[in-house]
């Protein structure tokens, strides 16, 4: 995913919080706008999109349905690069990428598998299947949940950077394994239908407004990213400057 | 109000740790327990506390009245941990003392005026795991002042604070004595107070008798 | 029994719902962290960086 | 006492706490049954209610040895232990409530989440979700026992597993088969849930009571 190389020329850019706290002020209203611009036309065009001769209008959850697991599996490598990032360069802005990703991360899983399972029940007459593309996606979920524990479990943010970038990167083996599931193992899920090799086997009435919701998406997490991110810098600013304060009071330094 | 301890003996494992220690307190009088390390000055306080049964021997507090008023609702006890969350602020962690420890019978300091006792003004809002190791034991000792008892317990109480803590938790320490309170402390260092009495425990371990030079 | 126009509702609903929840946590936590910082600006702490000359004694 | 649970709540959702914990665990160990037994769906949906139930006790058991013990390592437990009896057995009680409160009824919470993967009906769901709440807090109490009695161990949590299943047997049985009770016909769900509500309200009686009798001998 292009995404992922792209942030990663941010990490290194845009060195110290104070001024990725300036630029993304700047940057924000823009990309909210554009959020909301694509989201727009995103959904006007899969509503006004061809009902499908097979799955009739069910069609429609795909709209919303494939950019989310298209989204929790970006947002994954996101996180996997920034944690490179971590372990590398040790670069404190890696670590709140990653952590204020998480949640994100989680709502578009949670999304993925909902809306999978409100177009599988009317298809396939069950809520759910123990198949490998859906167990991948939920096992996904699971470690989306468990980092964020783990970052809650320690209350100084500082500690639990290094393991958590571990566990991120050990994790991202079941990012290939959620892609290539349907190919590898015979499963109900259908295959893969745009990103292929010999070129997408979707028709172009239902390919673009997949595309433009795909792009609305990628907006949106832009977007709730780089809030969730200052909201994490000044969490650590107030946690800093607290302990500061415990330092300063109490006179343990006055003769 | 008076505390009475007769002819206590403690014991660990095999060894008795301090035989027959007797002495008896009034109000406005401080004892301090000396002795070297094992000497069972930790075990007379959780003793004298009611967190250890006596191998024999009472410890009785009896109110103005002479009659006897339960151990755990007139004294506080200060061991060597803080009892206090890191991560609560350090206005949460004395408000829940103060509700959990609430007697009818005196109002303690308000939240912010025990704070202010211990000269650590404007913590109030920081997680106590923030603190450093002696801000932490001086908000440990403001927890005595949100709860007014009559009685304290207290176990090394300058471990971790520096000498000017020293002087400041003395001068506590006098004001609740000078308030009608009693103190009994177990402590290496001389907590500045004048006119307290002592108790040496002489930290001889025997298993058949121990030796204790009572307080002068 | 739900119309299949119900299963795409719902799936457009909980995501719009999803997603605005999101937002409207990430804007109260922002919001949140604000007032932290102002709560002790104005009781004049500094950051480091912030503090005139260097970190105090 | 309100105090007491205002505190224990706070700090397990605080940072560091284990609120979320425990349902994250009871989400894993359910989603691993299928791994184990294959994803045959009309299998799944017939042990649905076991599996569930297992998992909510192995998750409700998570974390009780720390009941005490974070008391104990900061100092607190000995201002908890210096109290009258009555003043102890209610605090234990209490402690035990908060513990079911952060970790017992998020269970309840997300079991209809469980049911719909393993693929039970809606009635069958709401049988386990109505056994659990009714069950779980059971568990709580009986495992406060547990925890005070190896509140001074190292390995604590181990322990306090060991000591406790054996004790939350009976809370699996009546909580099962009221469960299945509620799907199959002849049977009648009434009598084992009411069991299981009176082993529940025996257990918070009990519980609270032998652990402070534990905590008192255990102070050194």
């Amino acid at each position: 995913m292009s995404d992922t190389t792209a942030s990663q020329g941010w990490f290194t850019s845009l060195a110290n919080p104070t001024r990725f706290l300036a630029l993304s002020g700047r940057v924000l209203p823009y990309l909210a706008a554009a959020a909301v611009i694509t989201s727009v036309i995103g959904l006007y065009m899969s509503f006004t999109a061809p009902e499908d001769y097979q799955q009739g209008i069910t069609v429609r959850i795909m709209f919303i349905h494939v950019p989310a697991a298209w989204l929790a599996m970006m947002c994954y490598s996101v996180m996997a690069v920034a944690s490179i990032g971590t372990l590398v360069w040790r670069h404190p802005l890696a670590d709140v990428a990653a952590k204020s990703a998480l949640p994100i991360g989680a709502a578009f899983t949670f999304l993925s598998l909902l809306t999978g399972s409100l177009w599988g029940r009317p298809m396939w007459g069950t809520w759910w299947v123990w198949d490998a593309r859906l167990t991948s996606v939920f096992v996904l979920l699971l470690m989306y949940l468990g980092l964020m524990a783990l970052h809650k479990a320690m209350d100084d943010p500082a500690r639990a950077a290094r393991p958590a970038a571990v566990l991120t990167l050990v994790g991202f083996i079941n990012i290939p394994i959620i892609k290539f599931s349907v190919d590898w193992w015979n499963t109900l899920h259908q295959p893969a239908s745009v990103i292929r090799l010999d070129g997408p086997t979707i028709h172009a009435s239902m390919l673009y407004p997949l595309l433009v919701m795909a792009i609305a998406y990628t907006l949106i997490f832009f977007t709730l990213h780089f809030m969730a991110m200052r909201n994490e810098i000044w969490r650590r600013r107030v946690a800093a400057m607290r302990r500061q304060a415990a330092q300063s009071i109490g006179g343990e330094t006055r003769p | 109000m008076q505390a009475v301890a007769t002819k206590l003996t403690g014991r660990r494992g095999d060894s008795l740790l301090f035989e027959d220690v007797s002495f008896s307190l009034q109000r406005g009088q401080a004892l301090v327990v000396t002795g070297p390390n094992g000497a069972g000055k930790s075990t007379l306080l959780r003793m004298l506390a009611g967190l250890l049964p006596a191998e024999s021997g009472t410890f009785v507090l009896s109110g103005d009245d002479g009659v006897a008023v339960p151990v755990a609702e007139f004294a506080h006890y200060l061991g060597h941990r803080n009892a206090m969350k890191r991560e609560l602020r350090v206005s949460e962690n004395l408000g829940f003392w103060k509700d959990f420890q609430r007697s009818e019978a005196a109002e303690g300091l308000s939240i912010d005026a025990a704070i202010e006792a211990v000269e650590l003004g404007g913590v109030a809002h920081l997680p106590f795991g923030y603190l450093s190791a002696g801000q932490q034991r001086r908000i440990a000792l403001a927890r005595l002042l949100v709860v007014s008892r009559p009685l304290w317990l207290l176990d090394e109480p300058t471990a971790a604070l520096d000498r000017r803590s020293d002087q400041l938790f003395a001068a506590l320490v006098r004001d609740h004595l000078a308030q009608g309170g009693m103190a009994i402390a177990a402590t290496h260092q001389p907590l500045g107070l004048d006119d307290t009495r002592s108790l040496v425990l002489a930290g001889r371990h025997r298993a058949a008798s121990g030796s204790v030079e009572s307080w002068s | 029994m739900m119309s299949h126009e119900d299963f795409v509702f719902l799936s457009y609903a909980a995501t719009a719902v999803t997603l605005l929840g999101l937002l409207l946590l990430t804007v109260a936590d922002g919001r949140a962290r604000k007032r932290e910082l102002a709560e002790l600006e104005a009781q004049g702490v500094r950051r480091r960086s912030q503090a005139p000359g260097g970190p105090r004694p | 006492m309100m105090a007491l649970l205002k505190r224990d709540l706070a700090i397990a959702t605080r940072s560091g706490g284990a609120a979320m914990l425990g349902v994250l665990f009871f989400l894993a160990v359910v989603a691993v049954i299928p791994f184990g037994i294959g994803p045959d769906l009309n299998l799944l949906s017939r042990i649905g209610p076991a599996i569930l139930w297992i998992g909510a006790l192995l998750a409700s058991l998570l974390g009780l040895d720390r009941l005490f013990q974070a008391d104990r390592e900061d100092g607190s437990l000995d201002m908890l232990v210096m109290q009258d009896w009555f003043g102890l057995v209610a605090t234990v009680f209490v402690k035990s409530l908060a513990h079911w409160l952060a970790t017992g009824l998020p269970l309840v919470l997300a079991a209809p989440l469980l049911g719909l993967l393993m693929n039970m009906t809606a009635l069958s769901t709401g049988a386990v979700m109505l056994t659990l709440l009714a069950g779980t807090p059971a568990i709580s109490f009986i495992g406060a026992v547990g925890a005070a009695i190896a509140v001074a161990l190292p390995r604590g949590g181990l322990l306090v597993s060991i000591l406790v299943l054996p004790l939350a047997i009976p809370i699996l049985i009546f909580g099962v088969s009221a469960s299945y009770a509620a799907v199959t016909d002849p049977d009648p769900f009434l009598p084992p849930f009411m069991i299981l509500s009176a082993i529940t309200l025996f257990f918070a009686a009990l519980g609270p009571v032998a652990a402070a009798a534990a905590l008192k001998g255990a102070s050194d």
